[in-house]
């Protein structure tokens, strides 16, 4: 564990790039999908990218070098200046359920779309218009 | 303590967490309980409301920590007046909808009447809360039941509608969380007194890209002008109360949020520019699109896109009167449009035909629904005596003391668009030729009550604008006053 | 409070028809005219008054004041009178609670307006006055309604939002919209760099005075309206931006800077004087009464708006006794017009001729109006030329102006003749056989126009006395007119009444001449008796001589009328909606073009923060 | 140092799964794809020490979102290139 | 051309990002730092294990400091099984075609026997998991949510396993509405007796103990069931949707 920190802060810039680089990139991919796909499926998956890559973003910028998890188990009870920041873990929890939510009710809308228009084809949705 | 901010959100939350319960004991009980609900808000409201203007701006503090460590509810008059308005709209599309989808029979209407219910919570719980990442659950909530409640209708086009809803929402979701996040790194805190308070402090390029994303996506929800494409789909195909309730209660909450984070959150004189110029091009392009729509509801939405950009407009010039102006605008708008599309759907619903061209001579089956559609186009035009025309007058007034001349032009320019095709469609009802076939479905009594309540409300807010015009003076003060905002939450007593 | 009382009067005369008609349809006329007379009544038994009601931080400011009786006399009468026209008028058609709603709104609207002694006011009447008058225009449009009520309401708005620019403009200059204030202040002062202030105030007033080039709507919706409001709509209602003009143009300019504005004024005069040139050429050419008489009076608008612009006593004197008087002749033409149509089926002068012996009322009543538009003694409209004609000459000295107004006026001999001609003289047709003579509902109203139209020829000082009491309340010096017919006299005997009254004289008796000479020698026939010279006529020869009755001076003056204005703005509206069609592609229907636009505007704020934040 | 490698590598194969995910156009592929870029988020989660943002990503990110992704697909196609069941696009007929 | 066009714009939109987060530099102490201004965290780290004995400072986070913007979580998980119904609601008689229709329904992998005892046999070892998960949710990493869709997985492994595997809609809907109305109940409970919606009980116990924390893992339970439920429905509603290949 501590060979883990020592390393994780003496490379801290590369580490930066690492975290933060996947999650951008990670939005990036996902954004691709949702702009360039026609699957309607593939658009969701996008979608579902970029809520990973906004968690890993919050979850990163919470995180801090040497700092142990945000709970008091036995013996550490006063270790909180030691630990990572617990509000972006928390308000990630919250993000992460909501991004499910909307994922779940985002399929729903492509099978229902798919009964209704019998194409999976995001071009050809689009009596819509104007 | 007897009543607070926070029954505003609970009442509804344990009422939608009850119907399912209640719909097995009671058929009816998914249609009675949102009403009550609603009822109940109302009143809440009107007493809340009371004492805000009696006696300033009412914290209210979520689980026993002070901000900005816990959540906090905030009642600045500005607010309250949205409250206000968002708890009497709610109430009354309840009303007109009670009949809603009479011959559907348990599961169906129990998840209409839940999602309709929710999304007025949801938008009481953006105008309330004091928290940013409360906001975006709010903003969650309102989306979600958006997007459900669009694509609600089978037989209609609801789930393109609802997709197209549903992408520009997440997107709009994702850039406030990032945004949000920005904040946090910066500030360190969520509660928007505090990030009001450190924001000067905050790195330049930093709060720039922050302020973006946060416009991004409270600008997709405010139907901001390259962002609204999921507008005019969801509005037509939605139900037609939810149609409503788009105009009457997510708009509001969207120009509130607009607002809170412009004039509260960030230094409004750095995007009064934009703001104005957004809001512009968000009417110009609108009213353009609707002036040529074939299709009742579709040209509806694209006015109510343009209503929400002269919103932006005013609060773009950000003068009191100007807020006096949006504020005035937003009930017109809420009143206005909903008695419309209120109004409207009974034509359509009559009709089985969503074209303009099938409205001529509607008035010969539907007098009483024509003569008030007809009150609400020329009252959303802004022709006096009717209230729409001092929201107007009063946001040029404004722009006229800022001596913006080609911003007046172009409003009124755009407002002869918005005229022409609002009196060709009253033209169709009376002049077109004319139908003898009686009409089929006549409003229900419930409807009647509540396009009636909303005409007269127009017509009184026109003869005497006096009435609210103190209350809005003061919320409007209130919004560009940020320090006392920041004093209130931060230093309760 | 008397102010109140009449626009209450009228506001619940709007009520009481739109509900009356519900029980009894028979009944809405009568309650409509009852209402309207009332109102006529209260204004002759109120006193001078003023309102100040306090709305928003703004105050409205109602005064009954000398001026706003002239007008609101002319707006009352006239639509009192319309009202009684209009209860057999609109016998049997439908809707007519909507009508009549619709109609004293209104003129509560015009009531309004003319008591109006602020900018806002005066623009909500004006507004109340613009959308209530659509939708009687409409009424009648059944198939119509894409394109002519809403030229009206398109231009009417143009009109009237160039004035709420103006009145917001001013608002955030002066801080105030009170005439007395702006007055005072020095307000629309051309120099000081606000001066697009009167200019768009004056275009709005154009627009309702339907001055060239705005004047497309009148028109097109004219003879498309039910002719009792037509009545009220060129009668009263394009006064309105006659009053709006004086108002602006004497009001609250001072005349002491009447230098000031000498380019607006030149303009404006210019204007008006080629509204009248014009719309007397196109009425010339009209071969449906109704029209005829839109143009004739977009014509004699020109001339008021001329007379306005003057800004001197004399010219805005004959403004004023013009405003007047073509209220009533235009209303009893316009009537006349509407009888017609009423009795006979049609206004067309190919279809119908020769009515002179079904419906002599009527057409002594067209007689009188007509005399009296084409400006010749003893009847009114000869003074008031002759008042215009003074002024331009000896006041403002704008000599070519007063050869254009003369040129116009001369020609409006020619659509007078066939207006006369083509309805009344002329061979009777068949078909005019069963006419009947129009009811006495119709026929009185019509027949008190006409006596106005003669008593003011005979006795110009009835007009006179209002009208420069009028000048007075809007701040022109009362005192002594240094006009010779008019210097020593206020109601009696003056120079113009002899004058008029010996060309009369000689006009009547050359008429009689001719009618009792030409009596012996006529023989009178019919359509179907015209000679063909032997000559075997092919189908297409049309030989009604109603049509192309002005072929030599259409051939004289055909090239002005290849402009055609109308086609001008019906272009710019065919583009503006093919580019508003093209606009809205931008909104695709695809999801991700959608998501594409906000990726974009995203990546454009960013690229572009430091110049948009 | 080895762990800095994991890192690294666990970085290779979140972006690579999505890359995957974005390209395959088999969408069953794609979708397991997402499922990875989940265990792996999860990992990292752990890692960068939010052990109860890992249990949650790990419940709903691999199980569930996989799972009603696949749900879906069986509802509509699988491959990506083929929009409908038919190969002639039913949708053109359908309208109106 | 459109790919090149997108792949410009997301390159620049992600510099942006990028950028912007670069401002906040990776792993360093933000929290009490003397030259940025205090976090609120710090004051959560302080006050979880003083004031709420809480272990588990997320959940503190989470259920308590909060705790309001969970209330609006759950809610929007339930609006998503809402609406997912709705979207996906079936009327009768479609119901009816589709059954007579003999559909080849959702492609059903026959399970083998293997497959079906291990999935008996682990079904409630999955429930204990996502029970004990959320029971002690402020004490060790995961709570109600963690639980709650643990146990949905768990459901989600019968659901496939067994085609005839049908939950009872009844119980479910009690149970989901049950917990969430006893989660506002607890919220107007701190409202009446401490003036504040969702405000903790004076009492908390003692640190690291099971029962401690106040309402918190009484709040985190009441989660837990309705996650799982909400979760099980929305996985019955999709699975239960049967693909109409053939109309």
């Amino acid at each position: 564990m501590s060979n883990y920190q020592e390393i994780i802060s003496q490379y801290r810039p590369l580490l930066e790039i690492i975290v933060y680089g996947s999650a951008v990139a990670l939005i990036l991919v996902g954004l691709y999908a949702v702009l360039v796909k026609k699957h309607l499926v593939k658009v969701v998956i996008g979608l579902s990218l970029i809520d990973s890559g906004v968690n890993l973003l919050f979850v990163g910028v919470g995180y801090v070098t040497n700092h142990t998890a945000p709970i008091f188990s036995p013996g550490y009870e006063n270790a909180a200046d030691r630990m990572v920041d617990p509000v972006p873990q928390a308000l990630v929890l919250t993000a992460i359920v909501i991004g499910f939510a909307v994922t779940a009710l985002a399929l729903s809308l492509v099978i229902r779309l798919y009964r209704h228009h019998k194409t999976a084809n995001v071009e050809q949705l689009n009596r819509l218009r104007w | 303590m007897v009543v607070s901010p926070v029954h505003l959100i609970a009442a509804p939350l344990a009422a939608a967490f009850l119907i399912p319960l209640l719909n097995k004991l009671y058929r009816d009980a998914a249609r009675v309980v949102p009403g009550i609900v609603f009822l109940y808000n109302l009143i809440v409201s009107i007493i809340l409301v009371n004492r805000v203007f009696q006696s300033g701006p009412i914290v209210e503090i979520i689980a026993g920590w002070k901000p900005p460590f816990g959540i906090n509810l905030l009642m600045t008059p500005f607010s309250a007046v949205l409250t206000l308005l968002v708890s009497f709209m709610a109430f009354v599309i309840w009303l007109y909808g009670f009949r809603f989808k009479r011959s559907l029979k348990g599961g169906v209407v129990m998840y209409y009447e839940i999602l309709q219910m929710m999304m007025a919570a949801g938008s009481l719980g953006i105008i309330l809360t004091g928290d940013l990442f409360n906001m975006f659950v709010f903003v969650e909530i309102t989306g979600i039941t958006a997007i459900a409640l669009t694509a609600f209708y089978r037989d209609r086009d609801g789930a393109e509608a609802g997709f197209k809803y549903m992408l520009m929402g997440s997107l709009a979701s994702v850039f406030l969380l990032l945004g949000i996040l920005l904040i946090y790194t910066q500030t360190g805190s969520l509660n928007m007194a505090q990030i009001a308070g450190r924001m000067p402090a905050v790195a330049t390029g930093v709060k720039i890209t922050a302020l973006i994303f946060l416009l991004i996506s409270l600008g997709t929800e405010a139907e901001m002008f390259p962002l609204n494409g999921w507008a005019p789909d969801a509005y037509s195909q939605a139900p037609s109360p939810t149609s409503a309730a788009f105009a009457a209660v997510l708009g509001v909450a969207a120009i509130y949020a607009l607002a809170r984070v412009g004039f509260t959150l960030f230094d409004h004189g750095s995007l009064s520019a934009f703001l104005t110029v957004m809001g512009f091009l968000t009417m110009l392009f609108a009213e353009m699109a609707a002036i040529a729509q074939t299709n009742l509801k579709r040209m509806l939405a694209y006015s109510s896109m343009g209503q929400m950009g002269l919103a932006m407009i005013a609060l773009g010039i950000g003068t009191e009167a100007a807020l006096f102006g949006a504020l005035f605008l937003i009930i017109n708008h809420a009143v206005i449009k909903s008695l419309l599309f209120m109004s409207g759907s009974y034509f359509i619903y009559n009709l089985n035909d969503k074209r303009l061209s099938a409205l001529n001579g509607i008035h010969k089956r539907l007098p009483y629904v024509s003569f008030l559609f007809s009150l609400a186009a020329l009252a959303i035009v802004g022709f006096p005596p009717f209230s729409g025309f001092w929201s107007k007058f009063y946001i040029l007034t404004a722009a006229g003391e800022r001596r913006m001349l080609p911003l007046i032009i172009g409003i009124l320019a755009v407002t002869v668009i918005e005229m022409t095709y609002y009196l060709r469609v009253i033209g169709r009802i009376y002049f077109a030729k004319e139908e003898t076939e009686p009409a089929s479905h006549k409003p229900s009594i419930q409807a009647l009550v509540a396009m009636t309540s909303l005409a007269v409300l127009i017509i009184v807010l026109g003869l005497y604008p006096d009435l609210i015009a103190g209350y809005l003076h003061k919320a409007s003060m209130f919004l560009l006053d940020k320090q006392t905002y920041i004093q209130t939450v931060l230093h309760l007593s | 409070m008397g102010i109140i009382y009449i626009l209450g009067i009228l506001i619940i005369g709007a009520l009481a028809a739109f509900f009356v008609d519900d029980l009894n349809r028979k009944w809405t006329g009568p309650v409509a005219m009852l209402f309207g007379f009332g109102a006529a009544v209260a204004l002759a038994v109120l006193p001078e008054s003023r309102i100040n009601l306090p709305v928003l931080g703004f105050t409205l400011h109602w005064e009954m004041d000398a001026l706003a009786r002239f007008f609101a006399w002319i707006v009352l009468g006239l639509s009192a009178l319309a009202l009684m026209y209009s209860v057999k008028y609109m016998e049997g058609r439908a809707r007519q609670g909507y009508f009549y709603a619709a109609f004293l709104t209104s003129v509560a609207g015009m009531f309004g307006v003319t008591v109006s002694k602020d900018l806002l006011s005066f623009f909500i009447f004006w507004e109340i006055m613009t959308w209530t008058s659509f939708l009687v225009a409409i009424y009648n449009a059944y198939y119509g309604v894409e394109t002519k009520g809403i030229k009206y309401i398109i231009f009417s708005a143009i009109g009237a939002y160039a004035m709420l620019t103006a009145m917001v403009l001013a608002l955030g200059q002066y801080h105030s919209l009170e005439f007395g204030d702006l007055a005072t202040a020095g307000a629309f002062r051309l120099t000081s760099g606000s001066w697009y202030i009167p200019v768009l105030l004056l275009l709005g007033f154009a627009v309702k005075a339907a001055v060239v080039p705005l004047h497309v709507w009148a028109p097109a919706v004219y003879p498309k309206t039910p002719m009792s409001f037509t009545t009220v709509f060129s009668g009263a209602m394009s006064k309105m931006g006659i009053l709006g003009m004086l108002l602006i143009l004497t009001g609250i300019f001072h005349s002491g800077r009447v230098g000031e504005l000498a380019a607006l004024r030149l303009s404006l005069g210019w204007l008006g004087g080629l509204t009248a040139a014009w719309a007397t050429l196109q009425a010339i050419r009209q071969n449906d009464a109704k029209d005829l008489l839109a143009w004739s009076s977009v014509a004699q608008l020109g001339y008021i708006v001329t007379a306005v612009s003057t800004g001197t006593r004399l010219g805005l004197m004959a403004a004023l006794y013009l405003t007047l008087l073509h209220a009533a002749f235009k209303g009893s033409l316009f009537m006349v017009a509407g009888a017609v149509e009423k009795q006979a089926g049609t206004t067309d002068f190919r279809k119908i001729s020769g009515l002179i012996k079904r419906m002599p009322w009527t057409f002594l009543t067209a007689l009188i109006a007509i005399i009296s538009l084409a400006g010749i003694p003893p009847l009114g409209g000869f003074v008031g030329k002759w008042l215009l004609y003074e002024s331009l000459i000896s006041e403002t000295h704008s000599y070519f102006l007063v050869i254009l107004i003369f040129f116009a006026s001369t020609s409006a001999f020619l659509y007078s003749y066939r207006f006369l001609f083509g309805l009344f003289l002329g061979q009777e047709e068949e078909e005019a056989k069963q006419v009947k003579e129009a009811s006495w509902w119709m026929l009185i109203p019509m027949l008190a126009l006409s006596m106005v139209s003669i008593a003011t020829g005979m006795f110009p000082g009835l007009v006179f006395g209002p009208a420069s009491r009028a000048l007075e309340s809007i701040g022109l010096p009362a005192g002594n007119w240094d006009m010779s017919i008019l210097s020593n006299v206020w109601g009696n005997q003056t120079d113009v009444f002899t004058v008029g009254s010996t060309v009369g004289i000689l006009f009547v008796l050359w008429a009689l001449f001719i009618t009792f000479k030409g009596k012996k020698n006529t023989r009178w026939l019919t359509t179907k008796e015209i000679s063909t010279s032997g000559e075997i006529p092919a189908p297409e020869d049309n030989f009604t001589f109603q049509r192309g009755f002005f072929k030599p001076f259409e051939r004289a003056v055909g090239r002005l009328y290849r402009w055609d204005m109308d086609a001008m703005w019906e272009d710019i509206g065919a583009a503006l909606e093919a580019f508003f069609g093209f606009i809205r592609k931008i909104y695709t229907g695809n999801a991700q073009t959608y998501a594409m636009y906000v990726i974009v505007f995203v990546v454009l704020l960013i690229l572009f923060r430091n110049y948009i934040f | 140092m080895i762990l800095l490698v994991l890192l690294v590598v666990l970085a290779v194969v979140l972006l690579a799964a999505a890359v995957y995910a974005t390209v395959q156009k088999d969408l069953l592929y794609a979708v397991l794809a997402t499922g990875v870029v989940s265990l792996v988020l999860s990992v990292f989660f752990y890692l960068l020490q939010a052990p109860d943002v890992a249990i949650t990503e790990a419940a709903i990110g691999i199980a569930l979102t996989t799972i009603i992704f696949i749900i879906t697909i069986r509802n509509t196609t699988r491959d990506e290139d083929k929009y409908s069941e038919d190969m002639i696009n039913r949708f053109k007929t359908e309208e109106e | 051309m459109k790919r090149i066009f997108v792949v410009f714009l997301l390159l620049v939109l992600g510099l942006a990002v990028y950028r912007a987060f670069h401002k906040a530099p990776f792993g360093q102490n933000r929290i009490g730092d003397v030259e940025r201004p205090q976090s609120v965290s710090a004051f959560y780290l302080k006050h979880s294990p003083e004031t709420l004995h809480t272990a588990n400072s997320v959940t503190a986070i989470v259920v308590n400091f909060r705790g309001f913007d969970t209330l609006g979580e759950v809610t929007v998980l339930f609006l998503a099984a809402t609406g997912l119904a709705s979207i996906l609601y079936r009327r009768k008689e479609e119901e009816e075609a589709t059954e007579k229709a003999h559909l080849p329904g959702r492609i059903q992998l026959p399970s083998s026997t293997l497959v079906r005892t291990g999935a008996k046999i682990l079904f409630p070892l999955i429930l204990m998991l996502g029970i004990y998960v959320f029971v002690h949710g402020h004490l060790t990493p995961g709570g109600g949510f963690q639980g709650g869709s643990i146990i949905a997985t768990g459901f989600l492994l019968m659901f496939i396993t067994y085609k005839r595997f049908n939950v009872n809609h009844n119980v479910l809907i009690w149970l989901e509405s049950l917990s969430g109305l006893a989660f506002v109940l607890t919220g107007i409970y701190g409202l009446i007796s401490y003036g504040s919606f969702l405000q903790n009980t004076g009492w908390t116990g003692r640190l690291n103990d099971l029962i401690s924390g106040g309402l918190i893992p009484l709040i985190y339970i009441f989660i837990g069931i309705k996650v799982g439920t909400e979760l099980t429905n929305v996985l019955d509603t999709l699975l239960h949707t049967k693909p109409r290949r053939h109309e």
